[in-house]
């Protein structure tokens, strides 16, 4: 891999209960997939604020993942529920804002699907490279007044 | 009907129903409606109420020094006393220790704004007692019922999304965080703002962009579900930043998702803190 | 300044093949308050967790991070050796170098440098680590039991075998529910009540149950390990301690003609009556809106006959409190009511089978009794209208369940047996007799249920016509029972003298209530929610309430005992130890800075966050804050969410710990 | 008691001995019926199957017109036409629709007219008021009270009575004096439209109707509905013809027997130019 190609840097906002043991498996498996990707254990995706999708863009995330339990998984019964919610209302004052939402990416993911955290992983990092580095956010994070 | 009024506070203020009244008084410097506080009914002939009465005077009731005075009595129109039901499914407010007098608003009030031309409840729903009789058939007047009410948004919207971030990119850079949003707003209430935590510090204090936009984020989301739309905000800002574009979209988001206005009635459950099955999550792989 | 050791596993080759585990050690050691970073070749074994100790106490160390495999492999293990070493165990954390990295990329230089910021995650996040001890909390051992079914029988038998004390509450006269009223079960057709009235007394005679029948539960308070439970104890104008069960005074009562609750309205009682004869308690009780003295102040001829003087028509209703650790539900089931509808009703009814308008269309309870050796004929089928023997009956299956239009989408699992074993009891009865039953699917699944439904048809020779049936019409004193036979694509009429319809099970009337009382959640249809379908199906989202039987959803006898036996293992469970123990990682409210916007209360999964009062010196309250009850809070966090002044906050991802690790990233 | 009527082209057309009952019926009741100005066709049978916008636009502006007329209530005697009514109201809840079908109609709109069909408007009046307005109570009259296909379905929209076992009539019809019989097919199929397109099958499903009700002894038929009384009373003669044991069966409208029983004759009430009399 040469030294000068983008690679971009991915935070991962995961639950505890299902993503996290899904990633798991996909290493217990051996599923090989792009390095670009640093995990945040949370319990659970009710736990994640909307703040931390900002925090992850203004330390030069170039993509966010969210990723917890499918609808009726969840271990505390709704904190996905919870989540989806906010996540619905949240996307729509980004998009008003200009942040492209193509840089953030939901899933559910299962402690049984390695293989999708394997394929999201491997999908997410490459269409971030395409897009190439958050310059919108980065523009922000530099601009001074 | 403001003779009505000015008599109605006097009594309060005089049968020491309440200790303060919020209410409008004509300024001749400006030449515009300014919020007063009177405690004195010899006072009371200053009140006045007209089409240029913009100001939430529910905002005044968070202050201190306003609760300090005594039981208070608020005049409001129909689209300020939505901030009050906000405020009281908030346990923000003892509604005891409110005496609330609604206002209703002639047709050709305020033609100009927007939101008052979107608006179809003239008059207050929850007041103790409201003064003035609403326009006949308000729906009818105001043509279409409240449809248009997202006009300035969808116009905004049209704009493309690199477009829209370099618009509030030179916005923001113009905000001097100043917080007259947080304090016009009659729904900022915190007792300590997440701003002010700084263990850790969620949003960055500084007076930088990339501090403006998180404390702007910040702001319009933790309205999500709960801003009435009465623009105290906007209208506060010294720096002329259109904050209402970023709670309409929180609104209209709610409305469209969850079928839910901010505002309208004391049972049904804001979109925060609760869900249904139904979410939709087609953004969801 | 912190004091943090790391301590990076080679888990043999497992990390060390694709990460440089030196380099990682070398990197992290130059990192602001590591005191000592080392590699081992396997931490996790007993050198490894000596070296661990050791270290702690060499280095004095007050945080520790352990980079080698998934925390859900071994942070309990590592946790427990900092806590031999004297360090509390929350100091603790790991990060996955193995699963998440070693194991997932090939490219040595790729997989150090992520393996290093994931180090550096952990150590960014135990920096904001606090010492945390797990929360008592205390335990009341008493059980409460909600319905004396029997699911809540062999509940409240399990826990009362085990030594300790039930309390079990039932709305009716009598112990027993739906079961007592049935004639023989399926798949074996021994006698229901053979079966189930030596329980009953079983529970009667309990030295550690205490029976409260013609009870309801009025009121809940407290939480997991106390709660205060009020007691309706309804008038029964007779007092059970003296009653001895003698009979005069039922005997003699002159109102006869009362319908009778246990026989589903094919019977006749007395005003002074016993529901049936086996009842436990096996005393009567007074209907107070057909008793003449009650009503009318005439007759009172029970009151003159009564020797033992148990009779007292002053009685008034009686509230009894009740402290126990644990709550079992066990409510149960009815029929979906298919001829009343209210206004506002979501399920419609069945107009076209003519359901209280023909007195031969009965329902599957009905026709139990009609077969039951102690029902209203003494266990002779004949029919409510003319008390003549049906020679054709139908059978139909799925009336309500299963029918999205009528608003009961899901099946009620019993009906295919029970109109077999219907089918089988006609058949048994009246040999010349046709059983004819429509059905949509046959659903046997259980053991030797389908070989019973099997039998059903080919030894006694019940006719199945797969289809549903369309309506109901009388004529010529005939039902005919218009239908369609699907598999051979003909439409059906059957001219029948009798129509049993296996009517949908639907939670018993007042679950809701009583599930807003306990704070238990339930469904659109009323059943009462388990807290995870697969992993806690008898425990609720209330801390301390279980559920068995059918308030959870539909199910047979069989598996309501089985359900109200592992709710009482549950139970026992919690009460092997006078106080339980829980994992401290938990969420706490900063009192200071919350507004009482309450939020996060309504989030709250677990009914956890509750109002409290902030008060000043002199008592006088100031205003409301949101606080976080230990017991019974789990730790998701929803309410650190939805706080927008951040003043809740979640112990063990506390925002400081999640910002620390992603500000490490920057 | 003034209430919004909307005629539909039935009771102006072939129907229109409905009509004058109707009319009279409720005038005796102290009923006024206020025809709508202008009213256009709800779309029937034929709109629905061609254009979903038109099928819901033609009810919406007559629904419109109403609001605009200042009428709270509005009766459409035909349960077709009260039907099509219901559904467009019920679609006018969404907003979407609502403004899309305001600007189809170029008049405002919103879904707060009420809709009844003929024995809602009846049930307006109480019971004491109607027994006390009886002069002739229906003694000896043994109708069978036939609903048809429309008046109750579909339940999710029409929202009135049980669907499968209505008993509204009969209720009304008690009152009066008359003892309706229990019978099978009162939400029976008559064949409805088809009598134009096929004749056939509505002579059959007719002729079982009118079989079933002689069978339960009725002595006559009560309808809510135009095209129900067209095919078991102008057909009549041709089912007989069919089936000679089938006795003369006299058809009327609810208000005709309601009307008899507070005093009206039977021209009032155009039963003279029923096809089916009796005696």
């Amino acid at each position: 891999m040469s030294g000068d190609a983008f690679e971009p840097k991915i935070v991962a906002y995961v639950c505890n209960w299902c993503t996290y043991l899904g990633a798991d498996l996909a290493g217990t498996n051996r599923l090989e997939y792009p390095a670009n990707v640093r995990i945040v254990r949370l319990p659970c995706t009710g736990r994640m604020d909307f703040n931390l999708i900002i925090k992850a863009f203004e330390i030069g995330a170039d993509a966010v993942l969210v990723s917890g339990c499918h609808p009726g998984d969840c271990h505390y019964t709704a904190g996905n529920y919870h989540a989806r919610r906010r996540w619905i209302l949240f996307q729509e004052l980004l998009t008003t804002l200009g942040i492209d939402l193509h840089r953030i990416h939901f899933t559910w993911i299962s402690a049984a699907e390695g293989r999708k955290w394997q394929e999201v992983i491997q999908e997410i990092t490459e269409s971030t490279r395409e897009l190439g580095p958050y310059m919108g956010y980065r523009h922000i994070c530099e601009v001074q007044k | 009907m403001i003779a009505q009024l000015r008599t109605r506070c006097r009594r309060l203020l005089s049968d020491g129903d309440v200790q303060v009244v919020i209410g409008y008084e004509y300024c001749e410097a400006t030449g515009a409606a300014h919020p007063t506080f009177l405690t004195d009914p010899a006072q009371a002939d200053r009140l006045t109420w007209n089409g240029a009465c913009h100001h939430n005077l529910v905002t005044y009731l968070k202050r201190p020094e306003i609760q300090a005075l005594g039981r208070a009595a608020v005049i409001v129109k129909a689209c300020d006393e939505r901030s009050l039901v906000v405020l009281q499914r908030e346990s923000q407010i003892d509604r005891q220790r409110v005496y609330v007098i609604g206002v209703t608003c002639a047709a050709d009030h305020t033609r100009d704004k927007e939101t008052c031309r979107a608006c179809t409840t003239p008059s207050p729903r929850f007041a103790d007692e409201v003064i003035g009789s609403p326009p006949a058939s308000s729906a009818e007047a105001k043509g279409a019922d409240g449809q248009d009410r997202y006009a300035q948004l969808d116009r905004f919207m049209e704009r493309s999304t690199e477009e829209r971030l370099t618009y509030w990119q030179s916005e923001l850079q113009r905000c001097t965080k100043c917080y007259a949003c947080r304090q016009a707003c009659p729904l900022c209430y915190c007792q300590r703002c997440i701003v002010d935590k700084n263990q850790p510090i969620c949003i960055d204090p500084a007076t930088t962009t990339k501090g403006n936009f998180a404390w702007h984020i910040t702001r319009a989301f933790h309205l999500a579900g709960r801003c009435v739309g009465c623009d105290a905000c906007t209208n506060a800002c010294p720096a002329g930043i259109d904050l209402r574009l970023l709670n309409q979209s929180l609104s209209r988001a709610a409305e469209v998702n969850f079928h839910f206005r901010a505002g309208e009635d004391l049972d049904s459950a804001p979109p925060i803190g609760t869900y249904s099955l139904q979410d939709q999550e087609s953004f969801i792989r | 300044m912190a004091r943090i050791g790391v301590f990076t596993c080679w888990c043999g080759e497992n990390i060390a093949r694709t990460v440089d585990v030196q380099h990682v050690a070398e990197a992290l050691a130059a990192e602001p308050g590591v005191v000592c970073s080392l590699a081992f070749k396997y931490m996790c074994s007993e050198p490894g967790q000596s070296l661990l100790s050791r270290k702690i106490a060499e280095e004095r160390l007050d945080g520790l991070v352990v980079a080698s495999c998934s925390p859900h492999m071994h942070l309990r293990t590592f946790r427990k050796a900092a806590e031999t070493a004297g360090l509390n165990p929350y100091l603790v954390e790991m990060a996955n170098i193995r699963e998440q990295c070693s194991w997932v990329h090939h490219d040595r230089k790729l997989a150090t440098d992520k393996a290093i910021e994931l180090v550096r995650m952990s150590v960014a996040k135990v920096r904001h680590n606090q010492p945390l001890n797990p929360i008592r909390v205390p335990i009341v051992r008493r059980a409460l039991v909600i319905g004396g079914g029997v699911a809540g029988i062999q509940a409240a038998l399990d826990i009362a075998d085990a030594g300790y004390r039930v309390v079990l509450v039932e709305r009716e006269p009598s112990i027993g529910g739906k079961m007592a009223g049935l004639s023989e079960t399926f798949p074996t057709l021994d006698c229901s009540q053979c079966i189930l009235t030596p329980r009953m007394v079983d529970v009667a005679q309990h030295p550690h149950i205490t029976l409260h029948t013609y009870s309801e539960v009025e009121s809940v308070e407290g939480y997991l390990g106390s709660f205060r439970v009020t007691v309706r104890k309804k008038a029964r104008y007779v007092d059970i301690d003296r009653c001895t069960g003698c009979g005069e005074c039922w005997t003699s009562c002159p109102s006869g003609k009362n319908a009778s609750e246990f026989d589903f309205g094919l019977g006749r009682r007395k005003a002074i009556y016993v529901p049936f004869p086996q009842a436990v308690p096996a005393r009567p009780v007074i209907d107070a809106k057909a008793c003449l003295k009650l009503t009318r102040n005439r007759c009172g001829v029970c009151l003159k006959k009564c020797q033992a003087g148990a009779i007292n028509f002053e009685d008034q209703d009686q509230m009894i409190e009740e402290e126990v650790g644990a709550i079992v539900v066990a409510t149960g089931y009815e029929l979906y009511d298919i001829k009343a509808r209210d206004a506002g009703s979501s399920v419609s009814g069945y107009g076209e089978y003519g359901y209280g308008r023909y007195a031969d269309v009965i329902d599957s309870l009905q026709f139990e009794r009609l077969a039951s050796a102690s029902g209203p004929t003494g266990g002779k089928i004949e029919r409510p209208s003319d008390g003549r023997e049906p020679k054709t009956v139908v059978f139909v299956s799925c009336v309500g369940s299963r029918d999205r239009a009528k608003g009961i989408p899901y099946c009620s699992k019993i009906c295919c047996m029970v109109n077999a074993k219907h089918t089988m009891l006609y058949r048994h009865k009246v040999h010349d007799g046709e059983a004819h039953v429509f059905y949509m699917d046959v659903r046997a699944g259980g053991k030797n249920y389908d070989e019973f439904v099997r039998r059903a048809i080919e030894q006694d020779g019940a006719r199945y016509h797969r289809g549903r049936v369309s309506e109901i019409l009388e004529q010529d004193g005939k039902l005919l029972v218009r239908g369609i036979d699907t598999l051979a694509a003909v439409p059906l009429t059957i001219a029948a003298d009798m129509v049993v319809l296996a009517n949908a099970m639907v939670p018993a009337r007042g679950v809701q209530q009583l599930a807003q009382k306990l704070n238990v959640g339930y469904d659109e249809h009323g059943f009462l929610s388990e807290s995870h379908p697969k992993l806690r199906p008898v425990e609720t989202n209330a801390a301390g309430v279980f559920v068995c039987g059918a308030c959870q959803g539909p199910k047979d006898i069989p598996e309501s005992v089985a359900q109200a036996s592992a709710a009482a293992g549950k139970v026992l469970v919690m009460f092997a130890r006078d106080h339980l123990t829980r994992e401290p990682e938990i969420a706490c409210i900063d009192q200071r800075s919350c507004s009482g916007c309450f939020t996060c209360l309504q989030a709250c999964p677990y009914q956890a966050i509750s109002r409290q009062e902030i008060t000043d010196r002199a008592g006088q309250v100031l205003r409301y804050a949101a606080q976080v009850n230990p017991g019974l809070c789990m730790g998701c966090g929803t309410c650190v969410a939805v706080c927008r002044s951040k003043s809740a906050d979640l112990a063990g991802f506390s925002e400081q710990q999640v910002y620390g690790m992603v500000e490490s990233l920057a | 008691m003034k209430i919004g009527y909307y005629p539909g082209c039935a009771l102006h057309g072939s129907s229109n001995d409905y009509e004058q009952s109707v009319r009279a019926c409720l005038q005796q009741l102290g009923i006024q019926l206020d025809e709508l100005d202008e009213w256009i066709c709800c779309g029937a049978t034929a709109a629905h199957m061609l254009n979903a916008r038109l099928a819901t636009a033609l009810p919406a502006r007559n629904l419109a017109l109403a609001r605009q007329q200042g009428h709270e209530q509005l009766l459409a005697p035909c349960p077709m036409c009260s039907m099509q009514l219901l559904k467009a109201n019920a679609e006018l809840h969404d907003r979407r629709v609502r403004c899309e079908m305001s600007e189809i109609v170029e008049l405002p709109l919103d879904a707060s007219v009420q809709v009844l069909n003929l024995i809602e408007v009846l049930q307006q009046v109480s019971c004491e008021e109607i027994r006390h307005k009886i002069a002739v109570p229906l003694e000896g009259w043994q109708p069978a009270c036939y609903y048809g296909c429309l008046l109750t379905r579909p339940p999710s929209i029409v929202r009135f009575d049980d669907p499968e076992h209505p008993q509204s009539m009969e209720t009304l019809l008690r009152i009066c004096g008359a003892e309706p019989v229990s019978w099978n097919s009162a939400t029976r199929c008559c064949g409805a439209g088809m009598t134009v397109a096929n004749e056939e099958t509505v002579l059959e499903l007719s002729h079982q109707i009118l079989a079933d009700a002689h069978a339960h002894g009725a002595n006559c038929i009560v309808v809510a509905c135009p095209m129900c009384h067209v095919n078991l009373d102008m057909k009549q003669g041709a089912i007989q013809r069919r089936d000679e044991s089938l006795p003369a069966m006299p058809v009327y409208y609810l208000t005709d027997l309601v009307g008899r029983a507070i005093g009206l004759d039977d021209r009032q009430l155009g039963i003279d130019r029923h096809f089916v009399t009796v005696g």
